[in-house]
This record gives structure tokens, sequence and C-alpha cells, in this order.
């Protein structure tokens, strides 16, 4: 057990790699390499679970090479790991099953091993630059996933997302040269050693740097403009393994550098005392005082608002969920940046609970869609396998998006709210309670719009559509037990974000 | 946008940057970084301490970055008109058919030096592996020109060189973690390290620089031959 | 020496940021890209540099020598960039083809 | 003395061509000044004693960037 436990990170990253010549073996010799390709994946997504069985030790360095972090890369199964690892597998393999077979041609299923290589080594590496190498994998095969279906909306829609994310990608570079020039490290368990306990600007920027590039790749205001694109011009089964799981990983390693460079997260903001007016201005000098958490904070602030209004102005489903996600986002990095063990926690868990249920509802387009391209919420209906069950799950999705008790989003939200306000952020706390009542609004929309329409033409059943179903009731699901599981959700999450914040800083 | 507006966020910005690196620690308070080159003829016995840290210490890196072109491939060649198009429309005239024929076997052993000499002398798989496709690029571009296509390497054969050598490199990779516990290892796993500075040492990394080559090699040639195609 | 190459890493990242703000053309973006990533190569590989150390092909233990690393890092950047770059140009003939426009501003997903 | 006067004289060269990247009226122009660029980067990681990076950027950067840039030109301009 330990010896195979010691290789599983490797294990992890390697074998969605030799997935690559595997397929492209299987396709030489003639065979369909499409259910080959389901087995390898769902054999990954179990892989991803192993870390939860019984036994297995609480962290694991895979050491590459044989060189410890100072001089090699070294590969670590942490908490944080342990948590998202199966989120992205889980959610990458129901994007893989929904994929429609007449778009799942060419190098469909090879690019989806590597968007996961890169998502798996995203989570489990401890090396910064080895983290700009996975996220250059995982951002190219994301960028030709969102142009896959090779018409004019595809491209246009790629070619956006490659501009900005190669922005993201040169700030990065900028933010880790800089970090390397002034801690001589690269490895994030070694920068608190390697930095003061108080930074200096230049240690400061440079983490400003390479929070902001992940951010961009994250999708949070005001660098989100690409994100609407992307997943409206993505195939659907394509944006929900984007909404799901590649970001989930991309968090992470944004979670990785905001706990382990000092400066970063792991102080609360002051709350702040006298009249209104007083306590605004004192928050806004506190914002330039807190460095990084205050920036994050405002950013945050920025994504609820511009995420919520926006999407109150959409008439497509896919660009509605894709500005719903930067409005979540802004959720879990106001938690993330309020940096007590509890917000940190809910960030986790609402991070968890939205994979999850922005897959489920990106799934429900295909469901509910005549056409891929046309997805205007006022021409969807409950589809054709199931309408009721379909109708009834989709409503349980956007309540749990909105944050109603039955379904999952709403203790994540609720413990969000709570600590936030109590850290010091009460402008946060706030704004999350207010996007949850315009939120309510456009799923509203949706849900009247959706529900009791049924399909006039004949009724068309095909495979695609039931394993498109299958997936789409599976993070319906999830929403559905992780609601009644709440309490042993939120103390994973507490331990998680306990060893996060207490081993890194 | 504007060009004045552009001017001023750019100025802000790098104003600002300049700022934050004016405070850069100095050498005194800053950990002096590991310096891979002190220890790397020891650990490694290549010469060269980049390609040491390139195929050896940061092998994961390599593996990576190598793993990003075979993907620009694949993305490239998917996107390019599966449609037989003409690569190019002029005819070339005799004296450059001949003079690249007489080049490429110049080329092409320049650029297998390159990557076989990689871990004494500057250079390596990547740059080696970028003259090698040069070749197959100039052969396919000057032969083609007029309509009909030619190449030194089918694309299929192309194709399956590049599976092979990312196989290739993943089961060095299993290898070491067979003989000794770790991904990549090289000297760990009991190879010899040989006479520092002669073709045959360094272990594993003239192996890995030869896999990186072609993959790297390979993978361009997809991608300028495809690009050509669109 | 060390300030004139950093001032100038700086000066390439602000003459880059300037023409991805005001470029139209598709092909002079991706330009200002590589000058952007040229930027960050001299900044990576200047942070290597220590005067009198000699370049990092070991012959012996008695001389200093420049830092390894960052040239690793950036040889690796080097080819993550010239993929973007193929890739990028790729989309870009691809929308040509379809839209039949070099212009950003004249892309129709661009100004929602 | 004498190397700070020259790098500075190659970083205001670097700096020009730059600059004629972002202005020049023709893309053809830029693309080949763009060449140009790269091999006068590649003079500077010389100087910096990176021969390693140096080989990489003159083949990759001055080369093969080179030929992707005036391949999509090409492809992108004709009728």
């Amino acid at each position: 057990m330990t010896v195979f436990a010691g290789h599983l990170p490797v294990f992890l990253i390697a074998l969605p790699l030799l997935a690559v010549p595997l397929l492209y073996l299987i396709d030489r010799l003639g065979a369909n390499s499409r259910n080959v390709a389901l087995l390898f994946y769902a054999l990954m997504a179990l892989a991803a679970g192993v870390p939860w069985l019984p036994g297995f030790p609480a962290e694991v360095v895979a050491e590459i090479g044989g060189w410890p972090a100072d001089i090699g890369i070294e590969l670590r199964l942490d908490a944080l790991a342990r948590l998202f690892l199966p989120v992205v597998g889980v959610i990458g393999l129901l994007g893989t099953v929904a994929a429609d077979p007449g778009e799942a041609t060419g190098p469909f299923y090879p690019l989806s091993f590597l968007l996961l290589a890169g998502s798996n080594g995203l989570i489990l590496t401890n090396d910064l630059f080895n983290a700009y190498v996975f996220l250059e994998i995982t951002s190219i095969s994301s960028y030709a996933l969102v142009g896959f279906r090779r018409d004019t909306r595809g491209f246009e829609s790629g070619f956006k997302y490659i501009v900005v994310g190669s922005l993201a990608s040169v700030l990065l570079l900028w933010g880790i040269a800089g970090l390397y020039a002034v801690s001589g490290t690269l490895a994030f368990s070694r920068f608190a050693a390697a930095l003061p306990a108080v930074p200096g600007r230049a240690a400061v920027a440079a983490a400003v740097l390479v929070v902001v590039g992940l951010l961009t790749k994250l999708g949070i205001a005001p660098f989100h403009a690409w994100k609407a694109d992307a997943l409206a011009g993505a195939p659907r089964s394509v944006a929900a393994t984007l909404a799901g799981a590649t970001v989930s990983a991309y968090f992470v390693v944004l979670v990785r550098v905001l706990t382990t460079v000092p400066g970063g997260i792991g102080f609360g903001l002051r709350p702040a005392t006298g009249g209104f007016f007083m306590r605004l201005s004192a928050y806004v000098s506190e914002f330039v005082a807190a460095g990084i958490p205050g920036m994050l904070i405002l950013l945050s602030g920025a994504s609820i608002i511009v995420g919520h209004l926006t999407a109150l102005r959409q008439t497509r489903l896919s660009r509605l969920l894709a500005y719903s996600s930067v409005a979540h986002f802004g959720y879990i990095i106001a938690g993330v940046a309020v940096g007590t063990v509890p917000a940190l926690a809910g960030a986790f868990l609402h991070a968890v609970h939205h994979a999850f249920m922005k897959a489920g509802l990106f799934l429900f387009i295909p469901l509910a869609a005549d056409s891929a391209e046309r997805d205007r919420i006022t021409s969807l209906t409950c589809g054709r396998t199931a309408p009721a069950l379909v109708g009834s799950a989709m409503i349980f999705l956007t309540m749990g998006m909105v944050g109603i008790p039955p379904a999952a989003g709403f203790a994540s939200k609720w413990i969000l709210v709570l600590e936030t306000a109590r850290a010091g952020a009460p402008f946060a706390a706030i704004l999350i309670a207010l996007g949850g009542a315009i939120a309510l609004v456009y799923y509203l929309r949706l849900s009247l719009a959706a529900v009791g329409r049924t399909r006039s033409s004949s009724p068309r059943r095909s495979p695609a559509d039931v394993r498109v179903f299958a997936a789409f009731l599976v993070c319906a699901g999830y929403v559905f037990v992780a609601f009644w599981a709440t309490d042993l959700l939120a103390g994973i999450a507490i331990s998680v974000a306990e060893t996060t914040l207490g081993g890194g800083g | 946008m504007k060009r004045t507006t552009a001017a001023l966020i750019v100025t802000v910005l790098v104003v600002l940057a300049g700022f934050a690196a004016s405070e850069l620690p100095s050498e005194a308070e800053r950990a002096e970084p590991v310096n891979h080159a002190i220890r790397s003829l020891a650990d490694t016995g290549a010469v060269n301490a980049v390609s040491a840290v390139l195929f050896d210490y940061r092998a994961f890196d390599t593996l990576g970055e190598a793993t990003v072109i075979i993907t620009t491939a694949m993305i490239v060649a998917f996107l390019a008109p599966q449609a037989r198009a003409s690569m190019l429309s002029v005819r070339m005239s005799g004296i450059v058919l001949y003079g690249v024929v007489l080049l490429l076997p110049f080329i092409a052993v320049f650029g297998l030096a390159i990557m076989l000499y990689g871990h004494i002398s500057p250079g390596g798989g990547f740059t080696g592996g970028v003259v090698l496709s040069t070749s197959a690029v100039l052969y396919a571009v000057v032969y083609s020109a007029g309509g009909q296509q030619s190449y030194v390497l089918a694309p299929a054969t192309n194709k399956m060189i590049e599976n092979v050598a990312m196989t290739a490199f993943l089961a060095v990779g299993f290898f070491g973690m067979a003989a000794s516990g770790a991904f990549l290892a090289n000297a760990a796993t009991g190879i010899g390290l040989g006479t520092p500075g002669s073709l045959l040492s360094a272990g594993t990394i003239p192996l890995l620089n030869v896999i990186s080559g072609l993959k790297v090699g390979v993978g361009l040639a997809i991608i300028i031959i495809s690009l050509f195609l669109e | 020496m060390e300030a004139i190459l950093a001032t100038t890493a700086f000066a390439l990242t602000a003459i880059g940021l300037y023409g991805l703000l005001t470029c139209r053309h598709m092909i002079r973006l991706v330009l200002c890209f590589n000058i952007l990533e040229a930027a960050v190569l001299l900044a990576i590989v200047l942070l290597a540099y220590r005067p009198e150390a000699l370049a990092p092909l070991v012959r012996d233990g008695e001389h200093a020598y420049v830092f390894p690393l960052p040239h690793a890092l950036a040889v690796t950047a080097i080819v993550i960039g010239a993929s973007l770059t193929a890739l990028m140009l790729a989309f870009i003939v691809r929308i040509y083809k379809s839209r039949g426009t070099v212009y950003i501003d004249e892309l129709k997903e661009w100004r929602r | 003395m004498m190397l700070n006067v020259s790098v500075a004289l190659l970083c205001a060269f670097l700096l020009l061509v730059a600059v004629y990247v972002v202005v020049a009226r023709s893309v053809l122009a830029a693309i080949i000044s763009m060449g140009v660029f790269s091999m006068l980067v590649t003079a500077v990681f010389v100087v910096l004693r990176a021969p390693d990076v140096a080989v990489t950027e003159a083949v990759i950067g001055a080369g093969l960037i080179t030929a992707f840039f005036v391949i999509a030109l090409d492809k992108t301009s004709e009728q």
C-alpha cells in the first residue's frame, strides 16, 4: 500500500499522458477507441478517489527523479489535492461521457486526457514553474476544445480565449521570475522560509502578478471577458468540463500560491468601527494596506456585481451560466481572501458544489435545446428523455445555484456569508446575499421558460441522449446528496482548510 | 483603443513595476539560490549543466513541454482542412531543387549532432529537433511546389514517431521508477554515468535528448506542414 | 550592465503591451505577444547572470558558473511560446478563411 | 566599461526594432524585423553567458517562428 501510495501522484499524471499513444494505437488497429477512452477515463477518476481509502497516508510526497524540492520537482498529494482530485476526475468523466459522438471525433479523446493530465498536474505539483507548464497543457487543450466544432463562432471565441490566456501566461511568467528573484526557490513549500514574514515591494508585486494571471484563468472580473464567449462557443460537454473541472484545478494553484507566499492570506481583515462613511474610508485605506487580500476582496465584489448583473441581461443559457460562474467565483474568492479557517472551508465547499452544479446545468443544455446552436432561454424545453425528471432536476440545480435549502449550494453559501461578515468584510457578505436575490430572478425566468413546455416535434431518442441524461442526473444527484451530507462535507472542508493554512504558512 | 489611452495605461503599469522592482532585496538579504552547476557534474555526469537541469533535475518540466508540442501538433493538424490543398503555387527552379538536395544531409547531420551532444555542448534535444524539422519542412516545401505533395516522412509516419517518442519518454520515467523508486530517476537507477565529456555518458540524459528531439522535430514538422495545408 | 538589461526588459514589456492594446491586425497582435515573451525571457536569463561567472559548461570545480536553472526555464518557455504562436496563427488562418478578415474589431464574437 | 557601452547600444537597437515591429506600416516588414529582433535577443543571451538559451532562441525565435508568421501572412492575404 505505501509503495503504491508513493507512486500514485506520478500515475495520476503519467497514465493520462500514456493514454494519448494508447488511443493512437487503438485507432491504428482499426478498433473504435471511444469505449476504451471512456473506460480508461473512468479508471483515472477511480484512481483519483484512492487517497480517500482508509489506510492511505495523510500526505504523500513523490520526488521526481529522486531530487528534493529545492533542486528538483516534487509532487505533493496533500489534503487540498485529495479534496479536488476526485472533483476534477469525476466532472471530467461526466463531460467526456456526455460528448456528442458526432462532435467527439479526431483528437477529442486524446485532448480530454491531456486536459485531465494537466489538471491533475496543477493540483499535485509543488513547484511554481512546473505548475506553469501544466497550466499551459491545460490551457492549450482547452483552447483547442473550445474551437473544436470548427465553425466561425468556435474559432473566434477560441482565439479570444487564446489571446487573454496568453496574456495571463505572460503575467504569470513575470510573476514566477519575480518570485524566483526575491526568494531563490520555485517550490511552494519553501517560499515561506525563503521570504521575510513582511515581504518587500518586489515580492508583493511578483505575487500580485501570479495571482492576477491565475484570476484571469479563473475568469474573475475585470478579467472575465473571455469566459462567456469561450463557454458559449465550446461544445456543451466541453463547457461542462471547463466550467467544472479545469477551473477547480486553477483554483487549487491559486490557493497554493496565496497560502504559501508571505503577504498572501491567513490573516483576517480587521473590522472597522465608526459611522458608515468613516467605516467606508477605513475600508478603502485598509484594502490598500491589506495588500493581496484587500485586492482579492475588491475583485470578488466586482465579480459578484458584474457577473450577476450581466447574467440578468443574457438571452442565451450558456452565456448566462458563464456570467453566473464569474459571480460564483467572486463568492469563492471572497471566502479565500478573508482567509480564516471556516471561511476557507466555505470557499472549498462552494468550489466543489459549484463545480457539480455548473457542470450539471451545462449538461442540461443539450437535453433541452433542439440543436447545439440554439440555446435561447425562451426556446428551451425539458427535453426528449423523461421531461418531468429533467425539469425537476434542473430546478433543483438552479436552487443550488441560488442557495435555497434542500440543495447543496445553500450550506456553503451560508458559511461564506457568515464568515465574511464575521471576519470583517461585511460588504462581501451583503453582496453575496444580494447576489443570491438577483440570481433568483434569472434562474426563475429560466425555470418558468423551460418547465411546462413539452417538445412539439416527435421525440427522438439516441444513445447519446441517454448518456447526457445520465451525466446530468449524476450532477443533480450529487447536489441532492451533498445537502444531506453537509455535516460530513463541512467537516472534511474544515480539516482541509486547517491543514492548508497550517501546513503552508 | 485610442493610442493616448493605451500609452497612459502602459505608462502607469510600467511606473508601478519599476517602483516595485526598485526594492529588490540585496544580495546579502536574500538566500542565494541553489546553483545546480556546482553539483551537476557529480550528480548526472553531464558537462552541460543546463542539460542536466532540463533532463534530470527538472525532467518533469521537459515531459510537460514536449506534451505541449504534441498537443499543439494534434490541434493544428486537426484544424487544417482534410481535403488536399496545394502547398505553394509557384514552381521552384532547378537550382533550388539541387541546392536543397545538397544542403539537406548537412542540415540533418547538424541537427543530429546538436541533439546527440546536448549533454556536452550547448544545444540539446529541442534545438536539434527544430533543426531536423527544418530539413523535413524544407524538403516538403521545395518538392511539393506546383501541386504535387511529397514528404521525407509521410504525415502518418510523423504521427507514429511522435506517439512512439511519447511512449519512450514515459517508459524511461517508469524505468526509473522500477529501478530506484523515483519517476525519471537517472543516476539513482544504477546506470553508469560514464566519463564526463564522452558521447555515452550522463546516464539517461542523451536518451531523453534524442527522444525529446524526435518528439519536438516531428511535432514541429506536423505543425508547419499543417499550416501550409490550411 | 544588469541595470541596462533590466530596463530594456521593462521597456520591451511596455512596447509589447502598447502594441497589444493598439494593434488591429491579428498577426501583429501575435508579434506583440512574442515581444512580451522575449522581455520575460530576458528578465529570467538576467536572474542567472553573475559577473565573472562562466557559462554553465562545467569543466572543473574551480570556477564560478552562472545559474543553469533559469536557463532551463527560459528554454522551456521559448518552446511553449513557439507552440502558442503556432496555435494562434492556425486560429487566425481559420478565422480568415471563414470570416474573410484579419482585423480583430471586425470579429462578431468580440463585440458583445 | 567597453562592455557596458556595447550592451547599451545593443539594447537601444533592440528597443528600436521592437518599436518598428509595432508601428511598421506593412505586416511583412514587421515580421521580418521580428526575425532581426530575435537575432538581437540571441546576442544579448550570448553576452549573458547563456549559450543554450541563445541557440534555442536563434533556431526557434529567428528561424521557426519567422517561418510560421510568413506562412500565416501568405495564407491570410490570398484572394
